[in-house]
Parts: C-alpha cells; structure tokens; sequence
C-alpha cells in the first residue's frame, strides 16, 4: 500500500509510459508463442468456424438481454429492501435469499427439466400460440438468468440505496420532489455510482455464468469449444481461444463501464 | 437601515403563511422542542437564534416534516398538514405540494454530489415543477451570477469552497421561487461581504412578498434582516418580538446573557 | 493409474453411495490389469479433465466408454476395443418415426453432444431435420422426450434400453430400430486411451483378445447383460 | 411432475445418512465445500484488500499490473483457468523435474483448489472493495491524515471500517459465489456438494430429490450467512442515519 | 481585553512553528495560490481573512499537505518538508510526524461517522501517539466537558447539532495536544456565546506557547484573538499586520470594502 495521492486532479498522463511498453512487448511474446507453437488446425476447419461465429453469438446477446432484465428487475427489489415497506421487503428478501442462496445450474435446471417438462402436459398451453416458444429452450435460459441478475444485484442494489448519504434525499424532499422523482433524479444515479464497479464485476460473472446454458442445449461459445475438445481431444488450445474469446468480450465490457464511470465525478463530498 | 421600510410592512393584515402551533419533538427519550408555536406572514422575515443544540434546526426541519413531529401542529399557506397519529404527514401529495412552495438551506448545504452547481439548481425547477429546461437554466445562471459563482456553474461540489457550496445551496433553493424560505445558517460560511449580499438578497425577497425564517448565529445580521426575532431556550421559546426590542431591550435573563458573550 | 470420468453411466461405470465405483467397465478394467499384469488404481476424474489428467501424467490409462474416432487418434492412442454396441432411434410411441432419413425429416432430434451418435444425426439426418439439439447427458435428451420438446434421440442401445425398461420410459417411448451403419462413424468402437506412444500399448492390445479368448470377457457381460456387447468382430 | 424419476426407494431411503442412502455422501460433500469456499474467500479477501488499495493509491506500475490482474482473472472463465493452473503448470514443472532427473511432482488438489479459488476471488473483492473505498466521505479520510495517521493506520482504523458498509452486499455475494464455485473443482477430481448431487441423482436417476437436497443444503448455507453478513451490516452501519420515510 | 498580554508575547524571539514561503497552488488550469508567504511562531495566532474562494481553506490544507503544493517551501517547526518535483512529500514519515504535533479542525468537521464522539477523540491518542488509552479518555472526557459535550460522549457524529459537531471537531484536534493548531472556520456553527468560549480557549493555547493559524469571517473574533492578520486577496496577500492596523487602518482599498460590508 503506498502513500495516498492527492485526487482529484491526476491528469491523464501518455499512455506510453516505459513499464507498459515493457508489459505489451511480453504480452505480445507470449502471444506469439502461442500462435506458433500451438496447434491451431481445428480453427480452419469451416464446421467449427460457423459454430464458434453463433456460439459468440449467443453469448453476447444472452449476457446482454440477461443483464439489462435482471438490473431493471434488481432496482426495485433493492428500494423494496431498502425503504419498502413490510410487504414488500419481505417477499424481495426471500426472493434475493432464495436466488443467491442456490445454485444457478439446479435453478436452470429445475425450470427447464422441472416446470419445462411440466407444459406439455397441460393440453391448452400446447394447444396455444405460445408453445414453440415454450418449446425451445433458450427462454428458460433467460428466465433463469435474469432472476439470478435480479437476485444478486437486488441485494447490491440494496447497499447502494442505503449508502447515499441521508442529507442528499433530504435536500430533493424539503424541495417537494415527490418519491418517484427523487428516487429517479437523486437517490438512483447516486447509488448506481456507488456500485458501478461493483455491477461492472457482476456483468463479467453473468457472462461468465451463460456456459450454463449449455446445459439446457442452448449452444454458446463454451458449449462450442467444449465440443471442438471433445471432437477433437485437443487440450489447450481451444481452452486458450476460448480464454481469449472471453477476454476480449470482458475487455468491452470493461471500457463500457470505464466510460461510465468516467461520467461521474471522482470525489463524494 | 431601511427599518422604516420593514416596520411599514410589517403593519397591516397580511396573509399568513407558515404557522406552527405547539410542536414537540422528541429523539427517542430525549425531548428536544418542547412546545413551540410561531406566525409568519407574507413578507415577514423571522429569525431564529438560540444556543448550540437548542433546537433551531429542528424546528426548521419540522416544517418541511424532514422531522416528522411528536406533536402540534403546522400549517402552511393556510392549509393544515394533516398527520398520522405518529407525527408523519397522512398525505404524501399534499406535503410534497408544500415543499415546492418551501425553499430551504440547509445547515451543511447537502448539494447534490452527483451533479454540477448548474444541474443542481435547474433539477427541481425541470424535473418537478416542468420549467423548459432554457428557461430554468436562463433563471439559474442569473442566480449564480447574482451569488458570484457563475464562473463555477459546471464544478461538481466537492471541489468548491465551503462558501461557495453555501452560495450555490442559496441559489438552489431560490431557484425553484418558492413562496417562502427556510434557511439553517445561510451565511455560516461567508466573509462579509457575501454576508452583505445575502442580507440585500433577503431583503429584496421580503420586499417581494416572500415569507422567510432563518436561524443564524450572527446577531448583527439578524437585526438587519429581520422583523421578527424568536430566541430558543432548550426547546422553549424564551423571548420574542421586533428585534429592537429582543436586541434592544432582552428581558430575559438568559438572552442577556447570551448577547453579552463576545462583547 | 486408470481414469474413469466421474460422471456415472450406470451399468458401465458408476458410484455407490459409500463412493466405491462399480460396473461392467470397473470389473472389466480390474480383469484387464490383471491379465496384463499391471497395477490399476482407479481414479474418478471430471470428463472436463479426462485428457488433460492424462496428457500431465496424474492418470496413465482412461477407461470411461471412449469411442475411437479418427479425430481423437491425433491426439491420443486407443487400444482396439473392448466394446461396441448398435446405435438406435428413440421416439415417443405411436409417432411413426422410422430411423432414416426421411422418417426424420422435420423432426427435432436429440443427441448427446461429442458422441458419435451427434456425428452421425449431422451427417444423415441433419440436414433434412428441422433442428438438432445437443445435450450434456443423455439422461436430459431422455427427459426431454418424454416431455415432448423433442421428436427423437439416438444413442447407444443399451444406454436407450435402460431407459425404455423405466416406468417412464415405458410410459412414453419405444425403440423405432436401428439406423443403418457406417463403420466410419459407428464402427470403431470403445477403446481405453493412452498417452502417445505409451509402451503398454500392445500389452494392453494382447489382453484385451487373451480376456475375449478365455471367457473371462462372456462371464463379465454376462452379469450386466443378456447380450454380448463387444459388437462385430473386425 | 417427475418423468424421469422412476424412484425404486423412496426420498427418504435414497437420503438416508448411511448406505445405501446418499444423504452421508451429500453431507461429506457440503463439508468439502465449506472448506474449500473458506480457504479461497479468505484468501480472495487477503489479495481484494491490498489489490483495492493498491489499485487506487499505489505508484503507476503497481495499478497496471493490479489491472492486468483484475481483467485477466476476471475474463477468463474459472474453469479454464484451473484447468490451466492444475494441469498445464504442474505439466511444465514436472517436465523440467525430469528433465533434470527428478522425480515427478503431484500437486495436493485440495491445497491447490484453494489457492486457484482464491486467486480468482481476489480479483473480484480488489474491485468490489475498490469501489466501497471510493464512496468513503473523502473529508474523513482527510480528517485521519491530517492527524498524522500512517496510510496503515488510516486504512485499518478509518477507511476499511466506513467502507465495509458499502462492501458487504457485494463481498456478501461473493462469499455465496464461492461456495458455488467450489463444483468447478471437480474438473479435478473433488467430491463436493454439486459433484455428489449429480453422481447420486444420476446413478440413482432420482433427479428431483437429490436436486432439492442439494438446494435445500445450499440454502442453509446461505441463509446462515446471510443472518451473519447482515449482523455485520447492522456493525458497518453504526453511527449512519436511518432513514426516517 | 487582553492586547496587553498578546502583544507582551508577540515581542522577543520566539522560535519558529511554522513558515510557508512563495506557496503556490493550482488545480487544473485554475492558479489559487499565487505566492503566499508567512511566518508563524511559538504562541502566534494568525487570523486569516479574505472573500469566499479566495484560497484560505487551501492554504491551510497546504500547510499539512492535503494538497500538494506546485510549488513553494513549507517548514515546520524549523524542519523543511522535502518535496517531490509535482509537489508531493518525499519523506512520508516526515510529513506524518509533522502532521501528529499539527492540530485541524476542518470547515466540514469530518468526524469519523462510524466511531461515537469520545471514539472520535481518543482515536489518535491511543492509535497514533500510544497514550493509554484510560489516560487518553480522560483527557477527552475533560475537553468534552470544556466544549459543553459531556453528555453527547456517546453519540455518533450524525446525531449531532452543527454546532455540536463543530465543538466536537474542535476538541478532536485538541486532543492530540499539537504544538501548532489550523483551523478552518471553527466558529461558523457557534452561537455567540459559544464563539466566546473558543476565544477563550484559543487565548489559553495560545499563553501556553502553542502556535495557531485560523481561518474566520468573523472579523470581531479575529481582532480579539490573534496577533497577527493577513487578508488574502485571490490567492496573493492583499494585506497583513497587528490586528490594530489591519481593522483600525487599512491601506489596501479592497481590505477597506472588504471590512466596511455590514457595516
Ligand atoms: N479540489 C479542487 N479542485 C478544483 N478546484 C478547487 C478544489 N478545491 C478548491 N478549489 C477552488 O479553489 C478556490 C479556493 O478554494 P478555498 O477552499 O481555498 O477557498 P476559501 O478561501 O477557503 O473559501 P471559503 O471562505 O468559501 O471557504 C475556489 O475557487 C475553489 O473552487
Ligand atoms: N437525529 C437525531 N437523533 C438524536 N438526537 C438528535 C438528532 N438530531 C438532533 N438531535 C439532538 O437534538 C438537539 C437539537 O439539535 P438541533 O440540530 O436542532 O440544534 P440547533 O439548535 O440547530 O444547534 P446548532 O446551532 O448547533 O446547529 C441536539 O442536542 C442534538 O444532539
Ligand atoms: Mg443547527
Ligand atoms: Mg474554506
């Protein structure tokens, strides 16, 4: 731990600095070791290249369509939490509980092979215009993964509403801004920048959870390498494509939330 | 002094704007209003002194129900807020309808973190009482100006200096042109000369019809400012009147006293 | 040391509830280590890590109802195989499905994923089906049959008849036949897999035909099926 | 509701704590999993405190390579990196071991579990303890300094007791993470609460049952936390206001 | 009065506490010092004054380098602070001792939210300068019965009355018994008769020999309690001298208007 800076004022200095040149020259050591030392042949095989372009995919728009879902859901299980009143910060605790508390793979599960198997057996659900939705398995998959976002980030949500200083609300009521208001315009963003980092961490865990929905058939790109490694019996080096693949959807997902952050001021009087 | 100007207003039947009748306030055991009441009509501008901790902020904080009070009770424009048996208003509407018409500064400024100074003082005036946005921002820059901080429209509050938040708070709260004002020690941070100008800003809202309460600490400044001076013993009203005569002529003991201090 | 994948495949290789692993495969493994007169601890591993526990030398053999495809042969040696039992079609019952081509066109048809049987559906049946859907276990391509969400699965014959011999399976499905072979994709086979190289290689070879010689290979089967399972001899 | 469960025994037999029942391999399995979730939420906390101090007050090299960290450990999915950490580095060490004429190493799993877990908690608690220290009052941070308080001091006694009220939600989250995360090492051949649901429910094909159990299992876990991480919340939050509506 | 014993004080060679010379600040673009210089000794009280935004508070936070100065020399108590190039401290030990024998109470009072006032008091005592901490306590315990707190000792600081937590903050710095004290506006919460009790606490620390340098808009309690004035103009000294000269005689045209404000 060194010295605290001063804050505030940092400016942004070149991005070349030495140390980082040192760090991108291994970087790109590294990388070319890899791409010349490893076995890359199954990569031009045309079978697995569309099947890595879908399984990419569906990632993205899993992760995405899951996370924006699951914070709209989380916002007011959080307030409900927070300053809701009895019969709604209860059913939101348990709910909350109940989501982070077991594991996403049984939830997913249990939806699809459980409440999934349960429909077709009811003849006027198979009947209606809603079965082939029904049928597929992906709508589970965002079902289950957007409670699981509502879950945890309910409770983080939580936290946030409760840690914007008391004196910030009071200024927008003695103002008259009526509840909803002063929720949109003070408390919410003051408590979306409170957690920020936090909610940018659990994006990557969201999008690092969707290779659970392979389990359902729902092939996204870990499904698609996992298959290429068993075709294939290649060990590594899918793994490490699919590191990479990863790597640069964290990288994206990283500068978004950068750039938020970069919209808010540093200092919290 | 344009004493002669206030005392002429302060003559004839005005209509009442904020009244508390026998309000108490407990924290938990400890009671901190013990029964309070107090009238102010348009135009009046009232100022509350008394010791550290004896109840001013409270007070304040009641009428705006920041507080909800254990007891008594308030009205504001002539409409009585109604309550709920525990001190809390019955009608959420009616309390924020109040508010808008109730400018207040308070004691540590409570700027809005997340915004400029700008943002700060358009947000109500955009977002709660539908201003066009360039009219609330024309309104809001001839306010900053007004207070000197045009130059910092677009700081966020942490980086200003304490006199500046407590301008900029001024000016938030004048932005929304409330019908009265409820300031907790507006000029605690001020040199005098912004003193100066706050007292010539209070002035001119008073001149304007607006009813304003302001606890300060500063004496001098109370008795330029106001027409109406109450001194709060521990939780009590201990003196009230013109301030020629509360600062004139203190009957009280303990207001003598606490005017001697500092020579 | 011999990996066995820690998923079960009831009745080759699967757990008890005091964790002693048991079936065809385990007894089959324990008499081939004897025969070859080599020492064999069996070590449950996670599919997951099968070939890299064996590639890093924490395992030494993998016995867990490998096929052998020509794929895999790059990367790992296979011994010949130990077993190979028919690939059929199962479908809900009553619904006409025959195992071809035609029979399944515009179904959706279940696989498990990495199997020789999701080769084969995309290279026969593929095409002309109306979707293709890979599962992790077979049991949830089962499970998903019976719940109708899917017209057909292909597998292992025995894995299938397990199924059809449950109430639910007996319930729901039957057995619509075999689809026609191709020894390219079908025929090769269950084989226990070894580094590259790996001098055991044709010991291991040489026991596998001394336990189908002496009847050792019968008697074992024979406690788990009414059938021999070692497929045609090629 | 249950298609596949063609149950010969009943819950109870298949849960009984003693074989034939699986209910003692589920409780050696939650036991495990406790252990391991410990072992790596101790140690990701360890690495999350000094990589959030590092990561806002340290020099300009210490945040690239805490950055590098972060966004590394953090993208890459936990599987594959512990299949890369328990195979492929104990594959490099022990070919050069040979090479130079020793004998092979093996890693104890348990040990290396831990430190993988860890490893990969550590990033997530650096970032959410990050942005629990950001939204400490900067005036009280301040306040300490100019007391002359060491950045030690003033992080022990200042800093990390105001944060923890913004950190525990998301270290709370984090803590239930690891006790899930601990299935992924059953790419390495542990048995812990996941990996014995599904070896019971698969051989036994009692899917629902074991399914059930084990979620029930994991909710005790949870629930016992969550009654602890909210006591330490109430701790955090002394001296702050509540809210009165 | 007692200008008899201060300026008794203020002749002799007393050593040096504190001395800044040619201080400069900027933030970003803006420069906010531009060259301030000043020499306080043993038993010295240096008054500040100047307008809102004029650079008091930052100046003060230089002296102990929560900011870090652009450029300029800062020596305390006879020792320079060693500097990096970008103005930040090279020694940080240096910087941290000279911090411990340096008292601030801050225009927001910053008390530690989390830690009950008597906490707040004792917690570098015992934590920093490894005072038992039964002793420390009752040290505390005396100052919080000096600045009327006894009863509050409990208390977090968010339960507090501005004016409490000022005395609060105040007894805070007191409590590490500094040989030099800042303060930031320490009576801007403070009803009259509490500004007196500070005076007179201030005068105490000051016959004790201790060094202060305080930052206030009240020109009254400025002229009573120090020795020494400077008035700071946009970042530059505009005006600086005994307390007599500098409210009895200005020179400075600015200072004039600065001090004729309200009269
Ligand atoms: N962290 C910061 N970043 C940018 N500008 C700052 C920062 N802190 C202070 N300033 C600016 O520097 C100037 C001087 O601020 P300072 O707090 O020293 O004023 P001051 O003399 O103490 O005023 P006051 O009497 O109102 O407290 C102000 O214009 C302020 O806006
Ligand atoms: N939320 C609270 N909980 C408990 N006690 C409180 C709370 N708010 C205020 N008090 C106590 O009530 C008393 C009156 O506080 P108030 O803020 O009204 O004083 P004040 O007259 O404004 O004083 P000052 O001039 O110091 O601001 C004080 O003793 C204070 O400690
Ligand atoms: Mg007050
Ligand atoms: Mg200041």
């Amino acid at each position: 731990m060194g010295a605290p800076r001063a804050e505030g004022h940092e400016q942004m200095t070149d991005f070349l600095k030495p140390h980082r040149i040192v760090m991108i020259a291994i970087a790109v050591a590294l990388v070319l070791a890899c791409i010349f030392l490893l076995n890359w042949s199954w990569l031009e095989n045309p079978k697995y290249q569309t099947l890595i372009l879908q399984g990419i995919w569906r990632t993205i728009w899993i992760t995405i369509v899951t996370m924006v879902i699951g914070m709209l859901l989380a916002i007011p299980i959080g307030l409900a939490q927070a300053a809701g009143p009895w019969y709604l910060a209860v059913p939101a605790r348990v709910f909350c509980t109940v989501i982070r508390g077991t594991p996403l793979l049984m939830q997913l599960w249990l939806l699809y092979y459980g409440l999934g198997s349960l429909f077709p057996s009811i003849p006027w659900i198979r009947e209606s215009d809603l079965w082939p939705l029904l049928r597929q398995a992906w709508p589970y998959a965002v079902v289950a993964l957007s409670l699981s976002v509502a879950g945890y980030e309910g409770e983080v949500m939580r936290g946030a509403f409760k840690g914007v200083p008391h004196g910030q609300l009071e200024a927008a009521r003695a103002m008259g801004m009526p509840r909803f208001t002063a929720l949109r315009r003070i408390w919410l963003p003051q408590a979306i920048h409170r957690v920020l980092p936090t909610i940018g961490g659990e994006t990557v865990l969201q999008l690092k959870a969707t290779p659970l929905v392979s389990t359902i058939t729902v092939m996204e790109i870990y499904a698609v390498v996992g298959r290429i490694r068993q075709d294939t019996f290649i060990i590594y080096e899918p793994l490490l494509f699919l590191a990479a693949v990863y790597m640069c959807l964290t990288g994206l997902i990283v500068l978004l939330y950068r750039w938020f952050e970069g919209r808010m001021p540093k200092r919290v009087a | 002094m344009t004493v002669t100007a206030r005392e002429g207003k302060a003559s004839g039947p005005r209509p009442e704007r904020i009244r508390i009748e026998n309000l108490h306030k407990s924290f938990g055991e400890i009671e901190v209003l013990k029964g309070v009441s107090l009238t102010a009509c348009e135009g009046d501008v009232v100022a509350v002194i008394g010791g550290s901790g004896s109840g001013k902020s409270t007070m304040l904080r009641c009428i705006n129900f920041l507080e909800t009070p254990t007891s008594g009770k308030i009205i504001i424009g002539g409409e009585e807020i109604r309550m709920r048996p525990d001190g809390s208003p019955a009608d959420r509407r009616q309390i924020e309808h109040a508010r808008q018409h109730l400018g207040m500064v308070f004691q540590s400024f409570n700027l809005w973190s997340h915004m400029t100074i700008l943002q700060n003082l358009i947000e109500v005036p955009v977002h709660v009482l539908k201003v066009p946005k360039d009219q609330a921002v024309a309104i809001a820059e001839r306010l900053l100006d007004r207070v000197g901080l045009l130059a910092k429209k677009d700081a966020y509050p942490a980086y200003l200096s304490g006199g500046q938040q407590q301008r900029a708070a001024i000016a938030r709260a004048l932005a929304i042109e409330p019908r009265a004002m409820l300031f907790d020690e507006p000029t605690s941070a001020l040199d005098p000369e912004l003193v100066g100008e706050v007292l010539s800003v209070i002035r001119d809202l008073a001149a304007e019809g607006r009813t304003m309460i302001l606890v300060t600490h500063e004496m001098k400044f109370a008795r330029e400012v106001s027409n109406h001076v109450m001194y709060l013993y521990n939780g009590l009203v201990e003196e009230q009147g013109p301030p020629e005569q509360v600062f004139g002529a203190p009957r009280s003991e303990r207001l003598q006293k606490f005017l001697k201090s500092l020579g | 040391k011999v990996g066995v994948a820690a998923e079960p495949y009831p009745p080759f290789t699967s757990p008890d509830a005091s964790g002693n692993w048991v079936g065809w495969e385990v007894d089959f493994m324990n008499a081939l280590c004897a025969k070859a007169e080599i020492e064999c601890v069996l070590t449950p591993t996670a599919w997951d890590g099968i070939i890299p526990a064996l590639t890093s030398g924490q395992i030494d053999m993998i016995m867990s109802s490998m096929s052998i495809t020509d794929e895999r042969k790059q990367t790992i040696d296979f011994t010949d195989k130990y077993y190979n039992t028919p690939a059929i079609v199962m479908a809900a019952k009553g619904s006409g499905i025959t195992p071809t081509a035609e029979g399944l066109a515009g179904k959706i048809i279940g696989v498990q994923v990495s199997t020789i049987h999701e080769n084969y559906v995309n290279k026969y049946f593929g095409p002309t089906a109306a979707e293709v859907k890979s599962y992790q276990t077979q049991d949830e391509a089962n499970q998903d049959l019976a719940a109708g969400r899917i017209d057909a699965v292909m597998a292992d014959s025995i894995a299938l008849q397990a199924f059809l011999e449950s109430d639910a399976g007996k319930a729901c499905c039957e057995n619509v036949g075999a689809v026609a072979d191709d020894p390219t994709i079908l025929g090769a086979g269950v084989g226990a897999g070894l580094r590259k190289g790996d001098p055991l290689l044709p010991k291991l070879n040489a026991a596998i035909a001394a336990l189908r010689e002496d009847g050792t290979y019968a008697t074992i089967t024979a406690k788990y099926f009414p059938f021999d399972i070692y497929g045609a001899s090629n | 509701m249950m298609p596949l469960a063609a149950m010969a025994a009943s819950p109870f037999e298949l849960l009984a704590l003693s074989p034939p029942g699986w209910g003692g391999t589920l409780l050696l399995g939650l036991a495990n999993t406790m252990v391991i979730a410990v072992g790596a939420y101790a140690l990701g906390l360890a690495i999350g405190i000094m990589g959030a101090f590092g990561k806002l007050y340290g020099g300009p090299i210490t945040r690239d390579l805490l950055a590098v960290y972060t966004t590394i450990v953090r993208a890459v999915p936990e599987l594959v990196l512990i299949l890369i950490l328990f195979y492929a580095v104990p594959g490099l060490i022990n070919e050069i071991l040979i090479g130079l004429g020793h004998e092979r190493i093996v890693l104890p799993p348990l040990i290396t579990g831990i430190a993988v877990l860890g490893v990969v908690q550590g990033a997530y608690s650096t970032e959410v303890l990050r942005g629990a220290i950001q939204a400490v009052p900067h005036g009280q941070i301040e306040a300490a300094r100019a007391m002359g308080m060491t950045p030690m001091l003033t992080a022990r006694r200042i800093t990390l007791p105001l944060m923890t009220s913004n950190a525990i939600p998301g270290l709370a989250n984090l803590w239930l993470n690891a006790t899930k995360d601990t299935a992924l090492l059953a790419v390495i051949g542990f048995s812990e609460l996941t990996k014995a649901t599904y070896q019971a429910a698969a051989t036994t094909k009692a899917f629902f049952t074991f399914y059930l159990a084990a979620m029930a299992l994991y909710l005790a876990i949870s629930l016992l936390s969550t009654v602890l991480f909210g006591r330490i919340e109430k701790w955090a939050r002394r001296g702050q206001r509540v809210m009165s509506r």
